[in-house]
């Protein structure tokens, strides 16, 4: 059942071979988007302007915006807590993103989700979780409701390889299988959860993604350096799902530069070794590789790289101005968006108390 | 009006609401093929088919998640768990996701599910099975809790919790399924958040909700046949929201109040009412605020004892003496 | 990773060659124990002598039978709430099993667990629970107690084909596996959890046991029938956590002649067919299959076996009238068995209050 | 007496009840080589070794679980929640199989297991990560709840739980790992069951537990410099089993109380200590017993709101002077 496209040269499957150049721009503009977005974060958390966890995602730019760049009006996507580079992958402002995590009113949740729970709907992006693998079986429920819809979608939903071991997951495949339902889970192997390595939270065969055959789930395992092989790859799985409403279980190879969250000392030399971080992030880079290949097929040069890189950075510090200018939730907003009822003060919404704390 | 079971007012409320909105689907386990393993969704599936009544496995985080993640995108799921008593593997799914994910979306998102089963103790079952979490999700904001008596009223805030745009966690009784009791032949609703005052009095305010109001009720009788008092017994029937105005006016004018409530008592839903009292009608009080609740200590499994671990009507009245 | 024992005639595997006719006997004495103490259990039931469930074990007396009879004294078992079976062949007296069923005080938990919930911790047997898959980690538990006191014990965890999918026991498989765990989990496939078959609630590649493979966890499929092979097959797995401390599933081919509780009308020409239900007791039948082959072994007459069938009977009975005669649970027993420091007036008993009814 | 933070004085109980009991074992997500995301469990896996310090894979349900079975067999594991808000997905087996598997057995088990872990909101990671479970759980017969709210009390608290043989649920607080107390040199054990007078006063009492005991003594500490009211304050320390004769003596003394609680305020802790006051003290009170609590809704992230959704000072003076 390994479904991995073949071909080593991902440039060529259909869905690659296919794009325009501005197209191809487009994926390493939001790569790079991506990178600012958090290199920029990271200043502001280390400058005391947010607060709570800031898990980056940087390293693994190409998963994200790989698999939500093949994104149809009808696919959606949902994912774990290190959710930034998925959001803005799916086209979400850096403005509301930054705002966020500001926890200002503009922020995409109003402040109230922060860095672990950014959400667009109208972007069919569905968040942001904090429960390790809890998200897992709401990406079920988005593809019980496309096909409920009859829609021709699939409902991708990213775990990381230390939210495999949580059981909710084993009920979700069983479940996409049984009810044949259009979910892609994209598991984004960095190698660690936490401080803690694969090998010494998880046994498996030959791959994570391999534990699909448990319940005759389609798998494949690739790399997710490259982002023509990301979307070589998920493109299959999105296939299966408009075609033959069946799940998929991909597993894509990756790294996290950073700690765990900010605030994990230990990543360098801890848990991990320095060479290790180093090699990935001299060979394995996903802008370095991508932008080296676009070089190649002559579609870009160093100082266009340079200027697309500067435009990302541009935009996110305009989103630090705008985060820092937003106003602040008011302090009757901590009521708000409890109840729908409430909110839209319907005859529910007015009928008894909802709230105790006087 | 027709004289129905409580598990058929139930039915007829899934019935008439999957006719009335096609988004509108009841999951769970046995719910479909079998009937339901109470019988509370019988002939749905051979009536509405496969895609409105769905037979899950034994996985309730994830077909609770299921719901959720389907409400989402403009479902209605109503989702049985078996015995509510179930929900603690499918905690996670309800506490963060179903209560919260409007909240952390600033609002984008809103979840009209309904979870729905028998939430008591009583049938000797033991420990594992008897929960009545009622309290716990009640304390979570974000999450709606209901509870209902009788057949009038578990068909009426059925269909209203189904239409609901909020994730509504309604609590019914094995041991009410099979009472009777007058509904009409003509659709109703019952508003959630109205509590409904089951038998005027003015002596004394019992307070209560699911089958311990017809505890009170049988209380109130013997009361006012024994005792010559006259208790007003009050069902919450919506426990969050809460009609505090009701149960306010009740004891002002009463100036005593005895809650009866089929929870453990640490923390138990009569726990917050008895504080709520006691702060907004202090003055009002000639007695403390008394509770009769289930005996302090997981259900026993022994028929002939477990009875007396629940609230019964002498134990009401014991209490209510103790201060009239 | 198949490694069911493969020879057809499980008489002669060692584990059963090496069984001397008084044991042969007390295997057949166990099952009959067991049938004919539900027979009973059953018509005192519908004679409203107990409340709540009733799951008869009825038809699968050989898996518990089999499984029980290779404990020593490092080897635990734990089960679902289907447990009578188990609790009989662990070697517990009718009477106490009797007496819980009747909510008596002198049942084995003292008549506050019931049919769901018995227990015998100085037989190695851990109950008897009701929340479906929830015994699952418990048995991890169980194993993860052996190794850590240097024990050569195994852990038998049993579970219904229904079971399997609850998440925890996934993680308790990863677990297992990864920490190298002598726990061996039985799956009893009587296939059908409830009213509902194995086809309609699993997706299985060739069978339920199989799942293990993701997790590196051996697995064997065997037939339940005949009391030889479960025995040859489950001393394998017992063995393999004896020797090498290491995990197995193995999957017993099983049915229940009952419907999945008493309270079951459906069972019957519902989700089931009848002559489904004829064929199991009429070919397949643990004991009547394992009293022929004991006769064919000449160790057996048809004149002893309704001798043997009596005793059971007899003791069935008994046990009836032992539980009618037993004294109720005081009502001060309610609050016995909370906690053990208050049982005990230990200074933590006696410290602050542990009771809020009043 | 060495002055030490909260998380030290937390790691000696460790190493002294692992020094003392061989059945002594720590597991949870990265206590071990990683030190604990909190670094509670900092040095113990490097001194101890493997066998006694576990990390285990992000499966709390089966690492819980696992514990309650270990614990059947005699070991006495002390189970780190990252965040107590991840109990909802080890609900079932803290809540079916460590409460009441005891009970179901009719006495014939015990488990004798520690889960512990921060417990509290404040920290800016948003709702799922901000529960205050106390509540749901001290609900249960069967479970031990502790709270504590400085280095000596945690300490004397977790020796004790670890000892006792009874499940504890212990919920410590990530706004307090870093807070400095005196710490005796010398062993010493602080019972369950035993509230704290953290303050003597004589004209309210504040009851409070966890972090809101330190809100309430910086309360008293202003009530008594800028209102002259001088305020008891009492701090639970153990909720499960509860030292109700403690609080009922202190506000039969004052006449006045006020509950300080970061719980969500259905059902919280604070309305069964509100419930309990009214109904055993009644003629006693001189004004209703008021509640201090988080504010109703879920935990919301902003960093600068956040703070006001949790009991402060000043909240508590203001319910204070409405009383007094
Ligand atoms: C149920 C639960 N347990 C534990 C945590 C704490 N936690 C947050 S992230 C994390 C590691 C997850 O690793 P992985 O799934 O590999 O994702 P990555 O961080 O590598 O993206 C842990 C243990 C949590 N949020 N939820
Ligand atoms: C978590 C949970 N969900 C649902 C139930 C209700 N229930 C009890 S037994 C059962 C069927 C289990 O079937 P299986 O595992 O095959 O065991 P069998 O009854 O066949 O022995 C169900 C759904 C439960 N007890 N616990
Ligand atoms: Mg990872
Ligand atoms: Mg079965």
């Amino acid at each position: 059942m390994e479904t991995a496209v073949k071909a080593k040269d991902y440039a060529s499957a259909p869905i690659n071979s296919k794009l325009s150049k501005e197209q191809k721009l487009d994926l390493l503009r939001g790569m790079l988007r991506i990178r600012r977005f958090e290199q920029e974060a990271l200043k502001q958390y280390n400058s005391a302007k947010m607060g709570g966890f800031l898990h980056l995602y940087i390293g693994q730019e190409s998963v994200a915006m790989g698999a939500c760049s093949l994104m149809g009006d009808n696919d959606h996507v949902i994912t774990a807590y290190r959710c930034h580079g998925h959001a803005l992958a799916v086209g979400m402002a850096m403005n509301e993103c930054m705002a966020e995590l500001f926890g200002k009113a503009t922020g995409c949740s109003k402040g109230k989700g922060g860095s672990m729970h950014f959400f667009a709907p109208d972007k069919n992006f569905w968040g942001g979780h904090g429960i390790v693998g809890g998200q897992t079986p709401l990406g079920l429920g988005l593809a019980y409701g496309l096909k409920y819809k009859g829609l021709k979608g699939a409902a991708l939903c990213f775990l990381g390889d230390g939210a495999v071991n949580q059981g909710c997951f084993y009920e979700s495949l069983n479940m996409a299988s049984l009810f044949e339902l259009p979910v892609v889970y994209i598991i984004e192997n960095n190698k660690y959860s936490m401080g803690t390595s694969l090998e010494r939270s998880s046994v498996v065969k030959d791959c994570l993604a391999q534990r699909g055959e448990a319940f005759l789930v389609d798998w494949a395992q690739a790399g997710g350096e490259d982002i023509y092989e990301v979307r070589a790859t998920v493109q299959t799985a999105i296939e299966r799902a408009h075609n033959s409403s069946k799940p998929t279980i991909l597993e894509l190879d990756t790294y996290r530069y950073y700690g765990h969250s900010v605030a994990d000392a230990n990543h360098k030399g801890g848990y991990r070794p320095n060479d290790e971080i180093e090699t990935y992030k001299k060979d394995h880079d996903p802008i370095q590789l991508f932008k080296r290949r676009l070089i190649g097929e002559g579609l870009l040069t160093e100082e266009e790289f340079e200027k697309l890189s500067e435009d990302a950075k541009t935009e996110a510090k305009a989103s630090v101005q705008y985060a820092e200018d937003s106003p602040l939730p008011e302090d009757g907003a901590i009521f708000e968006d409890v109840y729908f009822e409430v909110d839209r003060q319907t005859e529910a919404g007015r009928t008894g108390k909802h709230f105790f704390h006087d | 009006m027709a004289l129905i079971e409580y598990r058929d007012a139930l039915n007829q409320a899934f019935a008439e609401e999957i006719e009335r909105d096609s988004n509108v689907v009841l999951m769970g386990e046995e719910v479909a093929q079998y009937d339901g393993a109470y019988k509370v969704t019988k002939g749905l599936w051979k009536q509405f088919g496969d895609k409105r009544v769905v037979d899950t496995p034994i996985s309730e985080a994830a077909f609770i998640g299921m719901g959720i993640g389907a409400s989402m995108l403009g479902l209605r799921p109503v989702i049985e768990l078996m015995f509510w008593s179930f929900c603690t593997v499918a905690y996670d799914q309800i506490v963060n996701n179903a209560a919260q994910i409007r909240y952390m979306s600033g609002g984008l998102i809103n979840c009209p599910i309904v979870i729905r089963g028998p939430a008591n103790g009583g049938t000797n079952v033991g420990a594992t099975h008897s929960h009545t979490p009622e309290n716990w999700l009640a304390n979570i904001p974000g999450l709606k809790v209901v509870s209902a008596a009788t057949p009038y009223d578990a068909k009426g805030l059925m269909k209203t919790a189904i239409r609901d745009n909020d994730p509504v966690m309604f609590m019914e009784n094995t041991l009410l399924y099979g009472e009777k009791g007058e509904v009409p032949e003509e659709e109703y609703l019952i508003p959630l958040g109205k509590a409904d005052i089951k038998k005027e009095g003015k002596d004394v305010t019992l307070i209560a909700h699911g089958r311990a109001a017809l505890t009170a009720l049988k209380a109130a009788e013997l009361l006012a046949a024994e005792h010559d008092i006259d208790a007003e017994v009050i069902d919450l029937r919506s426990i969050r929201p809460l009609d505090e105005e009701t149960i306010l006016a009740s004891v002002r004018k009463t100036h005593r109040a005895v809650l009866v409530d089929e929870n453990k008592p640490f923390c138990g839903v009569s726990a917050q009412i008895a504080a709520m009292l006691q702060e907004k009608v202090f003055d009002d009080l000639d007695a403390p605020v008394l509770r009769v609740t289930s005996l302090d200590a997981p259900a026993i499994y022994s028929p002939k004892v477990e009875p007396k671990q629940l609230p019964r009507p002498q134990d009401v009245i014991a209490k209510v003496l103790s201060i009239c």
